[in-house]
Order: C-alpha cells, then structure tokens, then sequence
C-alpha cells in the first residue's frame, strides 16, 4: 500500500536527486532555453520535500497534492505549471482509493501525463517532457499487466523514460521555448524530459532499496 | 566578450523578493506591496475595469514600473524567468477587481499561458466571474506571418500595456478594453537582436554561448538565440534591416503614422541606441512612414543583455488620443502629450 | 569577466554627433539641437536666469536628458569623457542667455574646470557679462574632508541640477541661482563602486585591468580606479559601508531628512539597485535619517560599466520645495511631487 | 626665419608622430584616467594639420594660433585646454615679430608653458605634461643662450622633454585625473608628458632634415 509515508519518502528522493542534478539540467535548459530548469526543479521539489516532511497530510494524495502546490506555488514557468498539474492529477485520483496500490499509482501517473498534455498542448515528439513521460505511463501499464509488483513497475517505467529522454537529444523542438531556435538544440536533451527520468528512477531506486530492507 | 556573474545582491535566491521591497520603497508614493504583489498606491476608481499581468522576473522595469494610474492596477513578479502559478495570478485577479472585470493580459510565452489559463480554471472554481483573458505577441522573428498566434510576446508589447491601461482608466467596459487589447496587438511588431548573452542569476547558467559576440537577430527576451549577423555590420545598416523586416510583415502603406519604440535589452548605452534610433528613422523615412511617437530605453529587458529591440505600431484608428494620455508608474511617467 | 568592445554604432568618430541627432530626433518635443547644442525646444521666458553645462559625452542620460523646463536649458557635449571646448560653452552662454544672466554648472574635474575658465575670459573678452560660474563637488573618494574643493563631481549633482533648474524656473536671480547651486552641493555626497571595467568607444582602451572582478568602492565617473572590496561582500554590506561612510562625512544628526539618489553607472540590473536600494534604506534606518526623496536609475553612467553610485543631500531649509518643483526634460520627467 | 610654410610643417610632423603613438598614449592614459589622450591628442592634430595645409594663415603665428584653436574647439578636456593654451600663448608672442627666430620661438614656449602652468594650475613634480615642458623650456633657453642655431635648440628641448617625460613613470599624481588614485599609475609614465616628448621630438627631427636638405 502507498500511505503517506511512503508518498514521504519519494518525494525527498526525488528532491534529493535532481538537486544532485541541477546544474546539469540548468545547462540544458540553457543551450536554446533561459538556463532555469535545474533551479526550478529543485526549489519546487525541495519546497514539495519540506511540505511533506512537516505538514500532516495524513494520505499519500495530501503529499501528491501539496507537491503539486509546491510547484505552482514556488516555481511557476511551464515545467511549474506541468508537474503541478502531474502531482495534482496524481492527487485526485489517489485520493479515490482508500489504500492506493501500485494500480492507483500507475492510474495517477496516467491521469497526470493526461493532464500535462491538455495543459501544456504538446505532442509526442514535440521535446518535451511528454517524450519521458508517455513511454514511463506506457511501460508502467504494460508492466502491470504482467502482474508485477510496485518496485518493477516503477522500475519498467524509469528505464523506459530513461530512454525516451535521451531519444529526445535527436529531436527539434515544437514546443516550450526551446522552439524559436529549433537546430540550436539539436544533439541536447530536453531538459523536462530528464526530470522525469530521474524522478522516476529515483522512485525506482527507493522502492527497490525498501523492498531489499 | 564574456558575461558578468558577479552580481550586486545578497542571497541569490531571494532576490526576486528584495527586489520587490526595494522598489517597491523607492517609489512609495506609485506603487506599494500586497502580498508579494506590486499594486497602485492609490486604487482606480470602483467601478473601472482592473488590468492585471503576471510574468517573470529579470526584465525591469517590466512589469513592475508600468503598474500606476493608467497602467497596470496589479504585476504579479515571478521567479527570474519564470511566470507566477496560478495561486499567485488568482490572488491578482482579486486585488485588481474594482468591480468593473478584470482584464489578465498576457504576454505568448509558454508558461506564461499555461499558468494563466490554470488561474482561470481556478477562478472559474472559486466562483470569481468577469474575467477576460487576451493573451499578446509582437515578435515577428519567433513565427512566420500565417502562424501568427505562436508568436511569442516583445518589447513592443508596451504599446499594448499603455493604450490598455489608458482605456481602463477612461472607464471602457471590460469587452471594450480587451478589444483594445487585441486591436492594438495586431497592430504592432517587434524584432530583437543581441551580442553576447548573460548570466541566470540564480543557476548561475549562461543562456547561450558566452564566447560567442556574433549579431543576434530575433533573439528571446530570455536569451533564446536567433540568426546571426556578420561582425561588420554598422547601427545604420542593422536599424535599416530590422525597421525593413517589421514594415514588411505589417504590411503598411507609405504614408502611415506609426509609434517607434527602441528597447534596450539591459546593458546598452544611451549612445548607441540614440545612433540605433536615428538609423530607424532613416529607414522609416525611405519607406515613407512617419514616427508619430517614440519611446527609446529600458522596457523589457533580459538582466544585463548587451542588445535591443525596435518596435512599431500602427497608430491608427483612434489609438493616438489613449497613447497620449496621461500615464504614471514607478518606470514611465507621462502627462499628455509628450514629444514624438 | 571581460568588457564588450562590439558596440552598435555607425563610425565611432561619430558617434557623439550622431547620438545628439537621435537622441533629440527621439524627444523633439523636449529639446532640439542647435549649432551642436542641446536647448529647450520651448525657450524659458525672458528674463529668467540661463542654466548651462558643457561636460564630457559618455555619460547620458546626463546631460542630455536633463535639458528642459525646469532644468538645463542648454547643454554643451564634448567628445567622449572629454569637456568641450571653451569656444563651444561661450556658444552655449550666448544660446543659454534670456536677459537674465547666465549661470555656468561645472562638474569638478580638471579638463571641465579649464575649459570653463577659459570660456569666461573668452566671454568677458567678446563683452558678455551677467555670467557666473560654480564649480560643484560631490564624490567624498576623491579627497578628504579638510580638502573638500578638491573633491570631483560625480552622480549626487543630479540634486543641484534639479534644483538650480527648479529656482531658475521659478524666477530667481541669478545671485539667488548661484547661492542654491553652492548650498545644494555643500548638502551632498556621493560614493560609487563598480566591478569591472569599461572599453573607450573610440580608442578602444579598456579602463584599467579588464580582467580584475574586485568590487572597487570609490571609482571615479571615468573609470579612474577606487579602494578594493572582497569578492565576497553582499548587497547589504556594501550599502551599509557606504551609507555610514557618506553620513559620517556629511555629520548628519539622527532624524535629518535626506534625499537618496541610487545611480546605476551603466549596465547594473533594476533587481541589483533594488536591492541595493533596500540596503540602503536600512543603513539610513540605523542611523536614524529619513529618506524624504528616492532616485533610482541611471543618472550619470560610464558608458556600460557595472557599478552604481550612492548619493545623499540633506533637504533642509526650503530645499524639499525646490526639488518638488515639476521638471520636464527626456530623461527625467517630474509632476509635481512624486513618491519619496 | 620661421615663415608660414615651416609652421605648417612643423605642425605636419607632430600630427604624424602623436598619430603613430596614439595607442601607446591612450593606453598610459588607460592606467589610471580615461583611455583617450592618444584619441584626443591625435585628432586635434589632425584637424590642426589640415587647417594649416588648407587655410591661409600668412604667418607661422596664424599657424599656430589655428592650431590651438583646433584643440579648443576639437578636443577639450584637461589636455585640448592645455595644448589649446599652449599654442595660442606661442602664436601671441610670434605675432610680435615680423620675422620671428629661434629667439622667438623658445619666448613663445616660455609664453606657452607660463599659461599652460596659469591655467592648469599644476607644478612641476605633479605628474603632467609640465613635468616635460618645464625642462624642455629650460634646456632649449640654455642652448639659445650658448649661441646655438634653431637646430640645436629643439634638439636640446626635445632631449629634456623625453628624460622629464620619463621620470614621470616615478612620480605619484598630484593633478589630472589620475591623481584619485595616486599609487595606481606609480611606474607608468605620464600620457601629456609623453605628448610634449613627442612633439617636440618630431620638431627636432624636422628641423635637422631640413638642415641637411
Ligand atoms: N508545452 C509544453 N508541454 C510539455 N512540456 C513542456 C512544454 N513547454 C515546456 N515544457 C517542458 O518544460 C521544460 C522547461 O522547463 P523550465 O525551464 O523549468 O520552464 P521555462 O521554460 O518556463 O523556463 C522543457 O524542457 C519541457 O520539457
Ligand atoms: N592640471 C593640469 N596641469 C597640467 N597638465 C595636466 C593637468 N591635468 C591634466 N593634465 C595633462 O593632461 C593629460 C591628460 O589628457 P587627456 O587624457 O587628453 O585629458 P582628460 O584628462 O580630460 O581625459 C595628463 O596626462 C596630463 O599631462
Ligand atoms: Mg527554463
Ligand atoms: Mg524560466
Ligand atoms: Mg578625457
Ligand atoms: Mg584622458
């Protein structure tokens, strides 16, 4: 079951890893973007751990949600807007199961790529961060299917926006600010696609460290 | 040429907010501080439409120096570069309502919009009704001319902000205001071009590639890249390109009366965009166009970019009488009429 | 951090004409440009007292930008960081002149100085008369106390100009003008500080060490080198140290009001002078000073140096009144009273 | 006899020389004042030079009243007024002379460093052009005294003006711009003193050609 503290818990391992990771997505943000990215990310989610670890929320949906305000509430730009959409979606369907399971997380994670892209309006290809997150929800359902537990689906979808981020490095951007210059980012990721992956893999790893304990 | 990293501020990270205290103190007779927002020191009048933008910072005096009496009634600062959340656009939305609608401009950037709309959602939730969004570009160089709604918001949107504020404070309804607003956007135009690049404040990234001094033409106002230039090109010949480019995809007629804004981006000397300036003019007056208004200096700028932007708009149709009316924010003060 | 010699002018031995011809093309409702001269666009009525100056180009908005009612009515520019000639200020006497005397401002620097001088024998040669001079003085980097004639001019002057122009306006004597200008100055200070350096546009020498990034308190407006700061001094203590540093030279007692003029040299960003405004205004607070009257912008600028100037001027004895007085020139626009 | 034509050739020859040096005299100027002297300098001789080859000033003291006209009206600044003064004060004492002489031209140096001194106000040791014109002034006073030809006597002024201009390098700033940051400039030598060095010399070498010619 996913309770609150185990909501807790991914979400001061995803803060902890992409603030190990910032610089690196602040310089690819910068290459045809405004060099925010890492900054963003790791305010918003070092306010989201906080928020976490100190409120008492009592579900794992009050974290997703108060995440998901975190985000809009201390960031804002377009990654803002998108993973606040992503955790608050997340929140709204969690908050539908009394004790949500690896299916309810997974049926978040869908609702919330839903809600990205009715927010954010781009499509597959475009390079963004719908390029990590669509092939993760895709490899999530499909790792579900096959009957596993929590910690290879979640596994099954870090690989899989692992890779969907670094086929972004092939692609011109249609969307986000990277656009106006599209060749100007050609041979880099994008940068909200590698915070996908590197949330994600951060939950893979923290499932499968609690599972080994 | 290489970027400044070393900044004047205490911590990084707080920057945004001392900002706000410090020129928000400065100028306490315009404007004042509510709840992380810049607002009028002296309210409009109840019953008039509330003009409300909220966007990111590092580009003053955008937006904070254009909230005042026939301006802006409320700016939303965000993080450097980064448009407010929909939490903070909302809590705007309220300060600005004086009962007559509110009108939420924004300028086309991606989050910009995304965060905006997201406010809307939330104010529609919230039960807040009267509030009319339109959302601005005037960037030729970011979208062909049949594509134009992607094109992403300029300096040349002071024209908009001017004339919008100015019918608000006149008492225009809501609808006639957000006309306004569409009427004026697709009359203006603007291209940026830049040298070199800076430095995000906060990340500390430079946007682009510092060692690089070439000419940027159609540059972002956050430093997203465009064409490049020769090293050899004078003022003369870069004003007469660009002025060409805007004429051309507004498609005016020789004879027509337009507002001339020269922006400078952040770090360029009254020197040279007064000798920019008169390259403008030249070009305008080959073409036949007449500059009716001018507006040369910081509007929006990129922190300390070494670059500038020309903006034209077409004067026409009843927007000379609300360009000329009396304005005062912390960043532009005019009464009446003033210069050409 | 390095210098940027690219700069976007047409040929650089040209670029004070051309500059002027933009300048005043962009403000024709303001000033317009005689025999070389900045002058009023409306002549101030006869027999009020002529207000000029003649200084070096370079620095604009100064003075340029403070040519109009209220304020200079003729503004001679010489070629870059250069005072014009004295031919060229008896010209500027001559355009000044409405029957009223003439008062001739000097910024205290050598080459100002000279050519000043030798301007008022060549008038009193060609039988001009009615003309006085004033040597004003600000920046206390530049000598001590107990030498303060031989101090330099720097951004705090901005409080005479505004001053002297509002008594000229109002009608005041030329005695009368004079005395303001001398009280004025003997109530101001200024301290600046950059990082950094400037290239000169036209010999392309940078202004001391390019390479060198340390804060260096005291720099004069033409880029002659101060005291060094460390690099790791924020915002607030470095406006605190140069408050103090100002309020002890000047020995204001607690609970004097001042005026508090924060001068950007160049390319500092809105978000570095707020918040280097917001330091100040603290440091005051410590000390028990009000500040009655805030200016922040750029004033006098070094070309696109990154440094900034702090400025004080005690507002007693009826020169609040002065300052309040509406001016009205292309860089500075005033109505009547406005913010604090 | 100086006539016309050799004034115009003497101010040739010093246009020449301060151009060729114009950037190692913005760059003393660079130290601890503004980075232009060599600019400065340069192009009031310029404009000097072309007025004395095209406009008719009859007499050697025409020419160099138009050649100080041409640093006021040019140049201005601390060195156009100096230079100004210097050769206005020179052109009113060759005026008094129907055919002036070596005699006369060193009494219009005298004349010149007396009202560059006047107006400058600075003295000797301050670190200014004075710190060259004043030895210069006294060395070709002495050759004149010991019989010497126009030859000698430049030659001699232009040999004191570059060993003053020299000891410049050792000298803190008591006047000019330099003089805010005193210990900045200490070692580098001082630009109008170079300036006057250099004149001079190209007056000396003029001189000599034309001798041996
Ligand atoms: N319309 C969009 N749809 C999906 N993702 C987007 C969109 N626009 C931008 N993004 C994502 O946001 C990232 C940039 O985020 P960030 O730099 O934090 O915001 P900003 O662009 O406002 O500075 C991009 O790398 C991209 O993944
Ligand atoms: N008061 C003075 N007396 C004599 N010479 C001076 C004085 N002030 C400056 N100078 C000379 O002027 C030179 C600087 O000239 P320049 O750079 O052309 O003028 P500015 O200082 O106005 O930029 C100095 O090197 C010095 O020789
Ligand atoms: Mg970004
Ligand atoms: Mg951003
Ligand atoms: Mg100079
Ligand atoms: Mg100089």
């Amino acid at each position: 079951m996913i309770d609150r503290d185990l909501a807790v818990r991914l979400v001061v391992a995803a803060h902890a890893r992409v603030n190990d990771h910032q610089e690196e997505l602040s310089r690819l943000d910068s290459v045809a973007g405004d060099g925010d990215h890492g900054v963003n990310m790791a305010t918003a989610l070092a306010e989201a751990a906080r928020r976490a670890e100190h409120d008492d929320h009592g579900t794992a949906a009050g974290v997703m949600r108060s995440t998901g305000a975190a985000f809009h509430e201390t960031v804002g730009g377009a990654a803002g807007a998108l993973f606040g959409a992503f955790f608050g979606a997340m929140a709204g369907q969690l908050s539908k199961a009394e004790a949500p399971d690896a299916t309810q997380l997974v049926a978040g994670m869908e609702k919330g790529l839903a809600r990205v892209a009715r927010v954010g309006k781009a499509e597959p290809g475009h390079k963004t961060m719908i390029d990590a997150l669509a092939p993760a929800v895709r490899a999530a359902c499909e790792s579900l299917n096959g009957e596993n537990g929590l910690e290879a689906v979640m596994a099954a979808a870090a690989r899989a926006a692992r890779r969907g981020a670094t086929e972004t490095a092939g692609m011109r951007p249609s969307a986000g600010r990277a656009r106006f210059a599209p060749d100007h980012s050609l041979g880099t990721e994008d940068p909200g696609a590698n915070t996908v992956a590197l949330v994600l893999e951060s939950w893979a790893d923290q499932l499968r460290t609690e599972v080994r304990a | 040429m290489s970027i400044r990293t070393r900044r004047f501020l205490n911590d990084p990270a707080r920057a945004v907010a001392e900002m706000l205290e410090g020129y928000v103190a400065a100028h306490a007779g315009i404007i004042s501080l509510r709840d992380g927002m810049v607002v009028r020191a002296t309210p409009k009048a109840e019953g008039k439409v509330g003009v409300v933008i909220g966007n990111g910072s590092g580009h003053e005096p955008a937006m904070i120096g254009w909230v005042g009496e026939g301006l802006f009634d409320v700016n939303v600062a965000g993080p450097i570069f980064s448009s407010p959340g929909p939490g903070a656009i909302v809590r705007g939305i309220e300060a600005a309502d004086r009962g007559g609608g509110v009108l939420l401009l924004v300028s086309s950037h991606a989050g910009d919009i995304m965060n905006a709309e997201l406010a809307i959602e939330e104010a529609e939730d919230e039960g807040i009704d009267g509030v009319e969004m339109v959302v601005l570009y005037d960037d030729v160089a970011s979208a062909p001319k049949d594509r134009i709604t992607e094109r992403r918001g300029g300096a040349g949107l002071f024209f908009v902000w001017k004339m919008v504020g100015a019918a608000a404070e006149r008492g225009d309804s809501l609808e006639a205001c957000a006309a306004v607003a569409r009427k004026v956007r697709d009359r203006t135009r603007s291209l940026s071009a830049a040298t070199g690049t800076v430095a995000h404040p906060v990340s500390g990234q430079p946007l682009g590639d510092p060692e690089d001094t070439t000419l940027s033409v159609g540059m972002g106002v956050h430093g997203e890249p465009g064409d490049r230039l020769g090293e050899d090109v004078g003022a003369d010949e870069i004003a007469g390109l660009m002025i060409d480019r805007l004429l051309d995809d507004a498609g005016l007629p020789s004879g027509a009366q337009v507002g001339l804004l020269l922006n400078n981006a952040g770090s360029l000397t009254l020197m040279e965009l007064s000798v920019l300036y008169r390259g403008a003019r030249a070009a305008l007056e080959r073409r036949g166009i007449e500059a009716v208004r001018s507006w040369m200096g910081p509007y929006a700028t990129t922190l300390d970019m070494a670059g500038f932007a020309f903006a034209i708009c077409h004067m026409d149709g009843g927007l000379l009488e609300l360009y000329d009316r009396s304005a005062s924010g912390a960043g532009f003060t005019m009464v009446g009429r003033q210069g050409r």
